[in-house]
């Protein structure tokens, strides 16, 4: 038992996550004071919080390495992910401000519940242990469940947080018992530990691990929402207030895949063998389904939940080559990812109006000629989702389909480049609607772009086309991460 | 006697357990759950868990099952009506919940032959838990109290009369 | 005197734990559908606390307990979402949630 | 400055200024990207005039580094083939501005901006040395014209540019797929690189493994080419498109097409190549007399434009796969020649359609009366295109077929029918279309060409001419890449296909 259970470095390592939970109480204690003010305050005050946080987090890498005896691991993969879910939260804030305005929804507790989530988040990433994971992803998990719900008297938002938190905590069960069986094979959580107990002499029967990696798989599955366990993602992105679907897609997804990345490749690499095939047809099954099923909404937020269900598949194809450039593409896409589709999102919130009326594929018309930044922004967002060239929604593609190649999973790659051309069409509808139709009665209302709006819409573009035409720097960062994840 | 034990409180839990599933009205549903969580305490003594049992009661069985109970009561939740499955549970759970049963039952059974006696392990005290728990689990323990604060701003916000 | 098995613990605990799926599966109402994943929970708890009695170590009771603790959380949260669907919807019939089917 | 890098430059730099070109200015974008195109054009006859005709290898390289891991390099470079397609691309691009000046009204600003960054990616299609950098083009040139097609078409626009895009963005993935391969294979993207460890034996590709790499460059090209089955988007595309889009699209993106495949298909996978020449020949001359049949039932102008488009096309790939350096030589001289003589025929076609707001022949009839220049201009442009002795088109034909002939006679007999037919057509419609009596419409709407009219027809005109008169400014250096790609399908070839099927004594006998 170690004598010396908390040092000076053990906190630093845990900077990110302390800076939000304080800034997150301090929004729920400050509530009377704040609300008289004005009903910004909170709004900056969470942002103030983020980048706080992500100078926290960056300073936590320069002094990385394990904390509190193996529960956490500061490494340049956790950094990524920290990153990440950190900026996510700032591009949900910053749309956020106008959106609740709108929905008279502004409360302290929106941008606490933000702000407990991505300390969850963080939590997730740097977790080098079982139990860190588990309660990470029930921060996360939980926030998550009551901002999808966060507008309570609207029936589709209820209907939202009621079925992701029902299947959440399914999913969550089957990721318990996953664990149970781990630790009863191998006696211990910690990550590194189970890797080294399991590729050991005498290490238990890989059946075993098999079955337990196959729990872990359902549990992670449903929180990433692949396929098989998709399910409830086109009801809960649709309910959802926009903004915090926006967050759901990008967020929690990420710091899921993260967990999902960290637990594969560290703990379960050893009986990769075993598993594969069930990433693979996972990961097939998601594309598939994710595209098919998108190209007959008409329901936008649907179509993207959809949407989000098959960049998932993407994802998984990079699981699948269970290779160092696999993990490294998986980080490099789920950032672009996580740009493109919040601004996605930012645009779709921003159109549809007071109580969400605008949510249909018929709205977008005209909106081109009533407000052409919006539309160009949400165009790059498009071309991105879709993957054409200089946006980081190409790259990462690429970077993917390449890890794959390089671990002979030809069928998967040919299939999934299938996939995304037929997922180009119900994309470009979009843009069709924007720029080829005449103004429809939601693009005449639209409103003026806000600040934080234009701020929420500009940034992830630049983000987009930052990563599309010079990708090198966060690629290195993955690649040199992605190594040390083992 | 360990045997004749683990036995009678296994019985009492499976039987609740199917109780749980099977009953139509939520009431007796709980009811039921309460049965499970109980004999699983006592299991948790043969397992030399005093400190789980009491949590188990105490936490589960006393606490959470008592806001199941009061929120049937308040929102006056009569029987299931609709006895008609959605085909997609039948069809795709069904084998699912087979394979599972068989999954697990086959793999248990082949492995894991060390016995339990009653009294085999004492770790599993208070203060034994208490000491884990305020040195190697410290961080997880202090995490968790976010979990809660969550939990009740949770509760607030979805409860809370009307938006301000 | 022979002592119990360790598997029969485990499978015990498989059994609840399918008994818990099954429930989620199967029911129609929605707190009973809550009731069956808080018995999948319990199910799990026995799992660890088995192997800990297998390992002779206190780390499984510990993770037990957390997950008690989660449920609990998890309980309010999930309760105050049941109230606040009960209250738009005056049903918890889980097929008649469904307004968003294209 | 090198001058390779301002001819892609420029185009770039002016679509970002564009950019910022307030809306409500629309002459602004008009003058703007006026003097960019010019500037474009400017800058790439100094490069043509400072091209070394004398050595046959690619000039004014320049590679930058852009990637680190995986390794991509911003390669560009000119050889004697894309010199003229780059040539013919910002030749075209200040003419589209000039027939787009009146044409295009609403959002003015996004339609020149545009046909910058078109302008940018079809230059680059054509100088990309690095494959990734290549398919980066390829891509970036579809976005722009899919909304060219999209806001400025006609009628059925929304239908015809999804089904562009879906097409070309269809079978370009398949060739993502295999030049990711292709990287993990040979560890680089850089195209000299892989030839070179190809010729030299240390990568070489099992023939099954170079087949299915084959089809899947092959299929993307084939589609933008188009190739016979795969053509069904362009009709509509071209149809659809404005005057504008018409143009670039059949005078320079179909030869990303015929260029890819000779840049890469052949060199890269000459034993695959080889071994499907036969069948890819046989398609193409399905193509060159379905196109022409189905053209002459054309009720509609730019669709019997569009037909004629997959027949002369169906030739430069029948050329290419001759294999011979008459036929390659024919090929890349028809791809220039399709480019500046469909490119006057769309232009043409745009202006009718200016002035009478159809695009029907029977709307038409007279023209000649009351627009005696137009008429002229059009009837140069329609000589031309059947390949009249003394324009352009005519060498073409005749080098294609010709090398068609040294390698398979049977393939000869059958493409020369599509000349016939050709000639069928064009003449036929444009008699319908020019003589007759004039009707009230035509009398009223259809007026004679203005200055700026004349200043977009003039140097289609004299390319014409000149083409056909004096090849010999244009062929010498094509000859020369054309004569470095067949070296490359002659390295590693286990077996030759030069005849197919055997030619038989009777036509061999006729020859």
């Amino acid at each position: 038992m170690p004598a010396n259970f908390t040092s000076a470095a053990d906190l630093i390592r845990f900077l990110p996550e302390i800076i939000l939970t304080i800034m997150g109480t301090l929004l729920m204690v400050l509530d009377p004071i704040l609300n008289r003010r004005s009903s910004y305050a909170f709004g900056h005050l969470s942002i103030f919080a983020l980048i706080v946080a992500l100078g926290g987090s960056v300073y936590a890498y320069t002094q990385a390495g394990p904390a509190f005896g193996g529960l956490l691991v500061v490494d340049g993969f956790a950094t990524f992910f920290r990153v990440l879910v950190i900026v996510v939260g700032i591009l949900t804030i910053l749309p956020s401000y106008r959106f609740l305005q709108r929905q008279d929804a502004e409360t302290s507790e929106f941008h606490a519940l933000l702000l407990f989530s991505v300390a969850g988040q963080c939590l997730m990433a740097a977790s080098g242990d079982l139990i860190m994971v588990f309660i990470g992803l029930e921060i996360s998990s939980i926030s998550s469940y009551v901002l999808a719900g966060y507008l309570r008297d609207d029936k589709r938002a209820n209907e939202s947080a009621l079925k992701y938190f029902l299947l959440g905590s399914f999913a969550t069960a089957f990721f318990l018992y996953g664990v149970a069986l781990i630790y009863g094979t191998t006696g211990t959580i910690n990550l590194a530990a189970v890797r080294t107990a399991i590729s050991g002499q005498n290490a238990p029967e890989p059946v075993i691990i098999a079955v337990a990696a196959a729990l872990m798989f359902v549990g992670l599955g449903f929180k990433v929402s692949a396929a098989p366990f998709q399910m409830w993602a086109p009801d809960v992105y649709q309910g959802a207030p926009t903004p915090v679907t926006a967050f759901l897609s990008a967020g929690p997804k990420a710091a899921a895949f993260a967990v999902f990345l960290r637990i594969f490749m560290t703990a379960f690499d050893p009986v990769g063998g075993d598993w594969w095939p069930l990433v693979w047809g996972s990961a097939l099954l998601s594309m598939t389904i994710g595209n098919f099923a998108a190209l007959l909404q008409s329901n936008v937020k649907r179509m993207m939940a959809y949407s989000s269900i098959a960049h998932a598949g993407y994802v998984l194809v990079a699981l699948t080559a269970r290779s160092d450039v696999g993990t490294a593409a998986a980080m490099f896409y789920l950032a672009a990812y996580a740009f493109m589709n919040v601004g996605a999102f930012a645009v779709i919130g921003h159109l549809s109006g007071k109580g969400e009326r605008y949510q249909n594929l018929d709205d977008f018309a005209g909106l081109a000629e009533k407000q052409p930044l919006t539309a160009a922004m949400l165009t790059i967002f498009m071309l991105s989702l879709i993957g054409v060239p200089l946006t980081g929604g190409f790259f990462g593609k690429f970077y993917i389909f390449k890890a794959a190649l390089e671990s002979h999973l030809v069928w998967l790659t040919v299939l999934g480049l299938l996939n995304s051309a037929v997922a180009a069409y119900y994309y470009l509808r979009i843009l069709v609607m924007m720029y080829m139709h005449e103004p429809s009665d939601a693009a005449s209302k639209v409103e003026p772009l806000s600040l934080g709006l234009r701020a929420a819409l500009i940034l992830p573009a630049i983000g987009t086309l930052f990563l599309g035409i010079f990708p090198g720097w966060v690629l290195d960062f993955a690649g040199k991460s992605s190594t040390l994840v083992r | 006697m360990d045997v004749i034990l683990f036995l009678i409180f296994a019985i009492i839990a499976v039987v609740c357990a199917i109780n749980v599933v099977v009953q139509t009205h939520p009431i007796s549903s709980a009811i039921s759950l309460v049965g499970v969580m109980g004999s699983l305490a006592i299991l948790y003594l043969t397992l030399g868990a005093e400190f789980l049992a009491a949590a188990q009661v105490i936490v589960y069985a006393g606490a959470v099952m008592v806001l199941f109970v009061f929120v049937i009561m308040l929102l006056n939740a009569g029987a299931e009506t609709k006895k008609g499955q959605s085909s997609m549970a039948l069809f795709l759970g069904g084998p699912l919940l087979v394979a599972l049963l068989i999954l697990l039952v086959w793999f248990v059974q082949s492995r894991y032959s060390e016995t339990v006696h009653f009294g085999g392990f004492r770790g599993g005290s208070a203060q034994d838990v208490g000491r884990a728990l305020f040195t190697t689990y410290l961080l997880p323990f202090e995490v968790t109290s976010i979990l809660i604060l969550i939990a009740i701003l949770g509760a607030i916000v979805l409860a809370r009369k009307e938006m301000d | 005197m022979s002592g119990v098995p360790i598997s029969w613990y485990l499978t015990l605990s498989a059994i609840l734990f399918t008994l818990g799926v099954a429930g989620f599966l199967f029911r129609r109402n929605i707190i009973t559908v809550f009731m069956s994943i808080e018995l999948m929970l319990n199910a799990v708890n026995l799992s660890f606390i088995a192997f800990s009695y297998r390992l002779q170590q206190v780390n499984g009771h510990l993770i037990a307990f957390f997950v008690m603790v989660v449920a609990a959380a998890e309980a309010a949260v999930g309760l105050a979402i049941i109230l606040t669907v009960f209250k738009n919807r005056q049903t918890l019939n889980i097929d008649e949630i469904d307004s968003m089917k294209n | 400055m090198n001058a390779l890098a301002l001819v892609l430059l420029v185009p770039l730099a002016g679509f970002l200024v564009a950019l910022f070109i307030p809306r409500n200015a629309p002459q602004n974008s008009r003058w703007w990207a006026l003097l960019v195109s010019l500037l474009a054009f400017i800058d790439s006859v100094v490069m043509v005039a400072r091209f070394d005709r004398g050595s046959g290898g690619e000039q004014f390289a320049i590679d930058l580094p852009w990637i680190t891991s995986p390794e991509i390099h911003f390669a560009i470079s000119v050889n004697g083939v894309s010199l003229w397609l780059v040539l013919l691309s910002t030749l075209l691009t200040p003419l589209c501005v000039l027939i787009s000046w009146r044409f295009i009204q609403n959002r003015v600003k996004e339609f020149y901006a545009f046909l910058l960054l078109l302008e940018f990616g079809l230059i680059g299609v054509f100088l990309a040395q690095d494959l990734f950098l290549f398919y980066v083009f390829w891509e970036v040139s579809l976005v722009p014209m899919y909304f060219l097609i999209g806001i400025w078409g006609h009628d059925r626009r929304i239908y015809a540019t999804l089904k562009f895009f879906l097409y070309t963005f269809a079978g370009s993935v398949l060739m993502l797929a295999a030049i990711i391969y292709l990287y993990n294979r040979a560890g680089t993207f850089s195209y000299a690189a892989i030839l070179e460890l190809l010729s030299s034996g240390r990568l070489v590709f099992a023939p099954g493994e170079q087949l299915l790499l084959f089809l899947a460059f092959f299929l993307a090209f084939a589609i933008k080419v188009p190739l016979f089955p795969l053509h069904t988007w362009l009709p509509d595309a071209h149809v659809e498109a404005p005057a504008a889009g018409s143009v670039m699209l059949a005078s320079v993106m179909l030869k990303m097409g015929t260029y890819g495949i000779l840049h890469f298909c052949l060199p890269l996978f000459p034993t695959a190549a080889r071994a499907c020449a036969p069948w890819i020949a046989v398609l193409a001359i399905i193509g060159i007399i379905y196109g022409a049949l189905v053209a002459m039932v054309q009720p509609n102008l730019k669709k019997l434009v569009a037909y004629s488009s997959v027949s002369h096309l169906g030739f430069v790939v029948l050329g290419i796969f001759s294999f011979t350096q008459i036929g390659l030589d024919g090929a890349v001289y028809q791809m220039l020649n399709h480019g500046i003589s469909t490119g006057a025929l769309f232009v043409i076609v745009g202006l009718l359609y200016e002035r009478r707001h159809s695009l029907a022949i029977t709307d038409f009839g007279g023209v000649a009366t009351v627009a005696p220049w137009l008429s002229t201009v059009f009837l140069i442009t329609t000589l031309a295109s059947i390949g009249l002795p003394l324009l352009n088109n005519f060498v073409g034909e005749f080098l294609v077929l010709q090398g068609t002939a040294m390698a398979n006679y049977t393939w000869t007999i059958f493409a020369s029918i599509g000349v016939i037919l050709s000639a069928c057509y064009m003449l036929w419609m444009y008699q319908r279309v020019i003589y007759g009596e004039a009707g009230e419409e035509v009398r009223s709407h259809v007026g004679d060409l203005n200055p700026r009219e004349w200043a977009a027809v003039i140097p289609l005109i004299v390319m014409m001419v000149w083409m056909g008169v004096y090849s010999q400014s244009f062929l010498p250096p094509v000859s020369k890449v054309n004569a470095h790609v067949l070296e490359q399908t002659r390295i590693n070839v286990p077996f030759r296909v030069e005849r197919f099927p055997s030619t038989r004594p009777e036509v061999a006998r006729a020859r």
